[in-house]
């Protein structure tokens, strides 16, 4: 299998990690990326200030490479780049004559073909072939952290559901991992504050690690490089906010699944993280059958 | 506050810009205060999202004017959870975006916000220079419009440390493109939103 | 018909304005067949009524063009007016220049010009009109309830005590409908079954009705007056002429663990169950689906356990066929579910629970006794939440109207909370109070005055569990939107009242029409608030909105007086708008051929057969045959027939055929 | 309302509506001031169930440059079903219309409730205009000027 | 041939039908429809490929019914029209007997309504590869290219009702042609009556033309008019998935609906 692949910047930098196991965990399922030809950077939250059309140009023209290229689906790991394509995607849809304005701006046609998937839909597909890959259950209670932009507005990413969301918690589910049940799932970590705003990143971040913990959670999974760095590379001021020492490790789904299929951690990049990724024991393994567990 | 309403002209409010730039009718807002209810920095702001959008459903030069000059415009994160929850549908984050433009437009801004202005025209000026974030570069841009030069250096350095900074920048190769839609765009004067 | 007289009204400056209409009547003179034409200001008042009439004296007329408003308003008046005057009400037709031509167009000769096309149009019809007499129908004079609810009750209570005979419809196997759970009722306090359960038994003791339990319309023809209904009454598998009653059978039944409907889900029945234990009928019926004996063909222990050998396996459903003259529909409403709030936990948490829910720990009868609980534990909780508004109001879920009842009973829970608990504490999130109603504000006032139910406007954004508790996240707007938390044990969603399960496609069997939400529509807002668009069949209670008691019960009544003044009618009249099988000189004898393809094209089923006989009595020709009764004028047989044989009066070939050559 | 010039063509539009809804449609525009061209002309019948292929020849034969067919959306027939009816005979119709070559821009099908005033104001305006851009009927009318017996 | 005849004697001598409709030669080695009454009049039944025409409508004539029990030898379209006339109750059920002839020249009685649908379903589509051909080239002309070609076609008719006269379906009593309060269709030949009554047939037929072709071949100035109602009536059949002719029992697409029945031009 191809799909179309659209790093964005901060996993060629920061979240470097995050590429290294995606596209280790990809190789190991078979699926090939194609990295759209010369991509340039959705523009973040910030085109947006300055002009709408800015911020439209930088994502359409992502989109546009991408059907050059002769792809139909764009796997784009970053939440806040997937939700940004796909914003753009539905923003043009059904105008056609923004959309003819746009292609001129960046000097490319734009059909409207290709659709934008972030990383927890493609692995979704890949569930069953997952779990029959399992070499070392990754048998912890996890605490899966969606935040915002997988799953809101509903309407633009067309994925899970936006309250308590499931996606993440099946595949975690598929390599014996324990989904706690907790308040923080969707909860925003502070998100593009974390340069400007520390202070609210630690406030809001704080919360989300608090409740992991005292949920008895192993590590917070993730699916964002954003939501990642805020709750990992800002955990001094975290844990300076809750007056607390919190280690709990932060990991991206790619690397909870890796390590689950038996992945070298290094190739997965677990050394990149400021929170050392150190894992208690497994829980022992749950013998009793689901199917004989009465609701009642 | 009579006359200003009277003087409210439905053509040059904001809720009116509003509606012609992201179709989100304000009116349609009841106040039932949901959005507030479940928005994450609603206790920083100096205007909750509800009492934005109830200054707007004014549209009294007065009240736009104070709605420009709060901070809370500055706080919103986009997390979209008031849209999603919100009963009639109404996209908050959108109108926050529209409203954070026109005070830096007009100059209005809220003195706080001057770091997060800073941030943004830093990542822009990375952005329209090499079509990718460099966030060294970034990150430098940023510090010398705000003087936080010493902020987050020991994060850097372990950033770097753990190889997660580029030092030089990773350009795409179609600069030319890029240039293009900058320059086009910028200057649209339909593009405020 | 040639003398026909053309009346163009000005409809003060409503037509006057923008139509020229001294010149429309001008030009209306020099039409063929016109003998007289003229305007006025108000034709619809007395002096233009009074015009007409003398000008059909005066000039003989045979026919009449009124040009003025729509007919749709002054059809009826003019008809009538006519009629005084001597002329056949089916003579005069309207032209409308109002709605269709002055209304929408600016003043211009082409908008004159429309208006003059528009009353030739009409003069080509007129022209062609026959006289045509109301068609009278005969009246069944028995009345059909649909529901068993407060309203279907106090209908059938009404019709049988006005000396008509009831057949009372239920679909569930017991009367008392979302009354019989509730807990007290405000703004009086009240027990809620002890106000009903003696209506209840005097609708099982009225000589004039018949309860049909367990049953459900399965299908309805006819009209007005004239109704054939068929009834599925569902087999209970017990034999009712045997059951006493007694209950032996209910302690014997090993399929326990059944979601109990009246108590919302909070309990459990068995598969053989009385709802409650007030139901009326007191007997009670097998859940097929449950039960042991048909889901693993073993069981017979209720067999065994009654005394009067009224247990009956082998029973089936019975289609009863009966016929009606009126039908009163009062099929209730639902409320919406938990599960339909993803931002209050999906209902997966279960000390969310529904105002319905709540009512049934509040009621005496209830699982509780009447001991506010939680479910999760069964502890009595300390801090409550009541959410209004829960889906109402809310367009993102569907429903944007306002569900009317909430407001009160949430006041209402709160008080009975403090009332029961004393160390409690209760919180509403409301949006606004809608507390319109003789004693309702005074009696909110009083759940905050002197129970102290903190009222809290805003909305609740999220509710999630945290150390056993909810934690709700409100914002108070009154404090400019500041957030606000409140950590319950139990949290009441005042959730929104939905159609009836089974509404929309009840309505479909009824041809009667439902609103945009799928709620019954009345057939007029304000002047016709208990008719429908199907004449004989009249609406009652929240099946056509959310209503609460009293309004409830006075629809009832008032559904019940039309229909009593409807059934002490001898016989009905209609309009002659029907079709009918021409009939020719024999050999031909008609020209419909007996094809027989109208007759699935009928929506009425109004299409039979006629044989025309030879004088041995010997079959010449079959042809169709239109029962004027069941015909309701619609004319798609006459689009159908390729002979043209049928025509629909009113609206005849040549008519329409007159008025299209008349462009 | 486009303005009209003396040499313009102003096209015959007639239209064939059910008295239930789209009768009571058009009422409700005129209740609520909704302007639109005054090219129409509206006959009155109980239902689109009773609109007869023919009805719809017999008024191109008569000169009508543009018709418009209107009643009760699928589920709200004042009949339950003629509508249903209706709306298959025009699903042959339009295309045995077009098999012969008819310009079947010139007939506009359309369901326009009661409720929908806007809507009928709209639909006949787009007609009018659609109807105008096209011209008179050439085709038909030769047809008809070779029948003048 | 013979077992044709033969079947056709025997049934007449036995008294099982009064009158076998069969064809017998015509001049110009076309065949015409014969009405055998007496065992000499079978003699002339022939049956080969050329048999195509329509024998049906005679089924529905006064003057045949009052003969008494009718066999026919019945081609597909014959088969077809007998079923659709029992549909529409112009024959009583099972009141005629078919004969249908194999290409090795068995006959096969079918007695009932039942026997002619089962043997109706298993034969292949009723138009011609020259009809189909047509069509597809009507289909593949501009809306201007196709009103040229009917207007000038149409022109020609002389309104013989030639057409009419050999439809099996066109069974009435009053055709609409003949209606006169209203004088729906002018009476003389021009253009736009002539347009009127075709297409008017066409309609009438949707839903029930069993596409034999008749109409065309009786024509006799040549115009393809079968064409329109074989039109018609697959655009039934396509749209809604009923067939005329498939069954004895009334299935009239005019007639019924399915309340999501599919249309694309509604507004």
């Amino acid at each position: 299998m191809r799909i179309g692949y659209y790093p964005g910047c901060s996993l060629k930098s920061s979240a470097r990690e995050y590429e290294e196991s995606v596209r280790a965990l990809c190789a190991a399922l078979d699926l090939e990326l194609v990295e759209i030809p010369d991509w340039n950077c959705c523009g973040a939250s910030s085109a947006h200030v300055m002009s709408a059309d800015l911020a439209l140009g930088l994502r359409t023209r992502n989109l546009a490479q991408a059907e050059a290229a002769g792809l139909d689906e764009v796997l784009t790991p970053c939440a806040a780049c997937f939700s940004h394509l796909a914003e753009a995607r539905m923003e043009l849809a059904d105008n056609p004559n923004k959309r003819q304005e746009v292609a001129d701006f960046i000097g490319l046609p734009y059909s409207g073909r290709v659709r934008v998937l972030n990383v927890l839909a493609v692995l979704d597909r890949y569930r069953d072939r997952i779990a029959a890959k399992v070499k070392n259950p990754f048998r912890y209670k996890v605490a899966c952290y969606y935040g915002c932009l997988l799953v809101r507005p509903p309407e633009v990413v067309q994925f899970d559901r936006p309250e308590n969301p499931q996606s993440m918690d099946r595949l975690l589910e598929a390599v014996g991992a324990k989904p706690i049940p907790w308040a923080c799932k969707t909860e925003c970590c502070g998100a593009s504050f974390s340069v400007t705003r520390t202070d609210v990143v630690a406030n809001l971040s704080g919360r989300i690690v608090a409740d992991a913990v005292k949920r008895n959670a192993a590590a917070i999974v993730v699916a964002c490089p954003m939501c990642q760095s805020n709750l990992d590379l800002r955990r001094p001021e975290i844990n300076q906010q809750l007056e607390q020492e919190h280690g709990i490790p932060v990991l991206y789904i790619t690397q909870a699944l890796g390590l689950a299929l038996g992945i070298d951690p290094q190739q997965l990049g677990l050394q990149r993280h400021l929170v050392p990724v150190e894992l208690p024991e497994p829980e022992p393994e749950v013998v009793t059958a689901d199917d004989d567990d009465d609701d009642d | 506050m009579n006359r200003s309403l009277e003087n409210a002209k439905k053509t040059t409010s904001l809720a009116s810009q509003i509606q012609a730039a992201t179709g989100i009718a304000l009116h349609h807002c009841y106040q039932c205060g949901k959005c507030a209810a479940g928005c994450p920095v609603a206790d920083t702001m100096d205007l909750p999202s509800c009492q934005v959008l109830r200054l707007l459903q004014y549209e009294s030069p007065e009240f736009d004017r104070q709605v420009l000059q709060s901070e809370a415009i500055w706080l919103c994160l986009s997390c979209e959870t008031c849209h999603t929850r919100c009963p009639q549908d109404i996209g908050t984050p959108k109108v926050m975006n529209f409203l954070r433009g026109e005070a830096m437009r007009l100059r209005l801004a809220h003195p706080r916000s001057k770091d997060t202005q800073a941030f943004h025209h830093a990542f822009l000026g990375s952005v329209g220079r090499h079509g990718r974030l460099y966030e060294i570069g970034m990150l430098m841009g940023y510090k010398l419009r705000t003087g936080h030069l010493l902020k987050d250096m020991a994060l850097g350095s372990k950033l770097h440390e753990k190889g997660k900074l580029n030092l030089l920048p990773h350009a795409i190769e179609d600069k030319a493109a890029l240039k293009r839609l900058f320059k086009q765009t910028l200057n649209n004067p339909d593009s405020k939103e | 018909m040639s003398r026909v007289g053309v009346f163009v009204c000005h409809c003060g400056e409503n037509i006057g304005s923008t139509v020229d209409c001294p010149e429309v009547a001008e030009r209306c003179k020099q039409m063929p067949g016109v003998v007289h034409a003229e305007d006025y200001k108000y034709l619809c008042s007395n002096p233009g009524q009074n015009k007409i009439k003398q000008a059909i004296k005066d000039h003989q007329l045979e026919g009449v063009v009124v040009a003025a408003c729509s007919p749709r308003m002054h059809e009826p008046t003019f008809r009538r007016a006519v009629t005084d005057a001597g002329m056949n009400a089916y003579l005069c037709e309207v032209a409308n220049l109002r709605e269709h031509c002055s209304w929408v167009h600016e003043e211009a000769d082409s908008t004159t010009e429309k208006a003059v096309d528009l009353v030739r149009l009409q003069l080509e019809k007129v022209k062609r009109n026959k006289p045509l007499q109301p068609i009278e129908v005969p009246i069944t004079k028995t009345a059909l309830v649909i529901g068993g609810g407060v309203a279907g009750i106090q209908a059938a209570l009404d019709i049988a005590d006005s000396g008509h005979k009831v057949i009372l419809v239920e679909r569930s196997p017991a009367l008392g409908g979302h009354m019989a759970q509730l807990s007290e009722t405000f703004p009086t306090l009240d027990c809620s079954q002890c106000i009903l359960t003696p209506r209840m038994v005097d609708v099982s003791r009225h000589p004039n009705i018949t309860l049909m339990t367990y049953s459900e319309v399965e299908h309805l023809d006819g009209f007005i007056g004239n109704f054939k209904a068929t009834i599925r009454k569902r087999a209970r598998k017990i034999d009712e002429e045997l059951c006493t009653g007694c209950g032996e059978c209910l302690q014997k039944c090993p399929s326990k663990d059944i979601s109990d409907g009246f108590n919302e889900g909070l309990t459990t029945r068995r598969a053989i169950y009385v709802p409650f234990t007030q139901a009326v009928p007191n007997i009670p019926v097998i859940d097929v689906e449950n039960c042991r004996h048909y889901q693993k063909k073993k069981c017979d222990r209720c067999v065994k356990a009654c005394p009067t050998k009224a247990i009956s396996f082998n029973q089936q459903d019975e289609l009863i066929h009966v016929d009606v003259g009126a039908i009163v529909v009062a099929t209730g409403y639902k409320v919406m579910s938990t599960e339909k709030f993803p931002e209050y936990g999906y209902g997966t948490y279960p000390d969310v629970i529904t105002g319905l829910q709540f009512e049934r720990y509040a009621s005496a009868s209830g699982p509780t006794q009447g001991v506010i609980k939680r479910p999760s534990d069964g502890k009595e909780p300390e801090t409550v939440v009541f959410i209004a508004c829960s889906g109402s109001r809310d367009a993102a879920k569907g429903v944007k109207y306002c569900s009317k009842i909430c407001c009160m009973y949430t006041a209402k829970h709160a008080m009975l909370l403090k009332h029961k608990n004393h160390n409690s504490k209760a919180y509403v999130f409301y949006m606004d109070i809608r507390a319109a109603g003789k004693n309702y504000d005074e009696f909110v006032r009083r759940a905050i005055e002197e129970d102290g139910v903190k009222y809290i406007r805003g909305r609740v954004s999220r509710v999630y569990e945290e150390d056993g508790k909810l934690v709700v996240k409100g914002a108070d707007t009154l404090l400019g939107g500041r957030p606000v938390e409140i950590k319950a044990d139990l949290v009441v969603l005042a959730t929104a009242s939905l159609p009836n399960d089974g509404q929309s496609e009840l309505a479909r069997k009824l041809h009667v029409g439902c609103d945009e939400y799928g709620f019954l529509a009345e057939a007029h807002p304000k002047l016709k608030p208990v008719e429908t668009n199907t004449a004989g069949i009249y609406l009652a209670g929240a099946c056509q909105s959310p209503r609460d008691i009293p309004e409830t019960v006075a629809q009832a009544s008032a559904a019940a007086a039309k229909v009593a003044a409807l059934l002490s009618r001898s016989h009905l009249t209609r309009e002659p708008i029907v079709a009918e099988v021409n009939r020719r000189p024999a050999p031909l004898h008609s020209d419909c051929t007996g094809c027989f393809l109208c007759e699935s094209a009928c929506p009425y089923r109004a299409i039979g057969q006629e044989e025309i006989l030879d004088r041995d009595g010997i079959v010449i020709k079959t042809i169709a045959k239109i029962n004027p009764g069941l015909c309701q004028g619609c004319g798609t047989c006459v689009a159908t027939c390729r002979t043209k044989a049928i025509d629909l009066h009113g609206f005849s070939n040549e008519q329409i055929f007159a008025e299209i050559m008349s462009l | 309302m486009a303005t009209k010039v003396a040499t313009q063509f102003e096209p015959k539009i007639t239209a064939f509506v059910c008295n239930w809804c789209t009768y009571a449609g058009a009422d409700l525009t005129g209740t609520s001031r909704t302007k639109y061209q005054s090219n129409v002309r509206v006959i009155r019948l109980p239902c689109t169930g009773r609109v007869d292929f023919m009805l719809i020849q017999k008024a191109f034969a008569r000169g009508s440059d543009g018709i418009i067919v209107s009643g009760c959306h699928p589920n709200d027939c004042h009949y339950t079903s003629g509508n249903y009816h209706a709306r298959r005979r025009w699903m042959v119709f339009t295309e045995l219309m077009n098999f012969i070559g008819a310009d079947m821009r010139r007939i506009t099908f359309s369901w326009v409730s009661a409720a929908e005033g806007a809507k009928w104001a709209a639909l006949v305006d787009e007609v009018t205009n659609t109807v105008r851009e096209l011209g008179p009927y050439t085709e038909y009318q030769r047809l008809i000027d070779a029948g003048v017996a | 041939m013979e077992v044709l005849r033969n079947k056709a004697q025997d049934l007449l001598a036995q008294g099982q039908a009064q009158i076998v409709i069969g064809y017998e030669a015509g001049t110009g080695g076309i065949r015409r429809p014969s009405f055998a009454r007496t065992a000499a009049d079978t003699a002339r039944l022939v049956w080969d490929a050329d048999c195509i025409s329509n024998l049906a409508g005679y089924l529905t004539r006064p003057e045949i019914k009052r003969m008494g029990k009718t066999a026919i030898v019945a081609n597909a379209s014959t088969l077809r029209a007998l079923l659709q006339l029992t549909a529409e109750r112009q024959l009583a059920e099972d009141a005629v007997l078919a004969l249908a002839v194999a290409e090795d020249g068995t006959v096969t009685e079918l007695a009932t309504a039942q026997a002619v649908t089962d043997h109706v379903a298993a034969l292949p589509d009723a138009l011609s590869a020259a009809d189909r051909e047509q069509m597809n080239l009507l289909a593949s002309m501009s809306r201007e290219e196709r009103w040229v070609y009917w207007e000038k076609e149409l022109q020609r008719c002389i309104k013989c009702y030639a057409c009419r006269s050999s439809c099996p379906m066109c069974y009435c009593g009053t055709c609409t042609m003949d209606c006169n309060k209203p004088q729906w269709v002018p009476v003389p030949s021009h253009a736009l009556g002539n347009l009127e009554y075709h297409t008017v047939r066409a309609m009438h037929l949707a839903g029930r033309c069993v596409e034999c072709g008749e109409c065309g071949r009786a024509c006799p100035v040549g115009i393809p008019i079968h064409l329109l109602t074989c039109f018609a009536e697959e655009s039934v059949h396509q749209q809604f998935g009923q067939k005329a002719g498939a069954s004895a029992k009334l299935d009239y697409a005019l007639g019924t609906f399915r309340p999501d029945d599919k249309e694309s031009f509604i507004r």
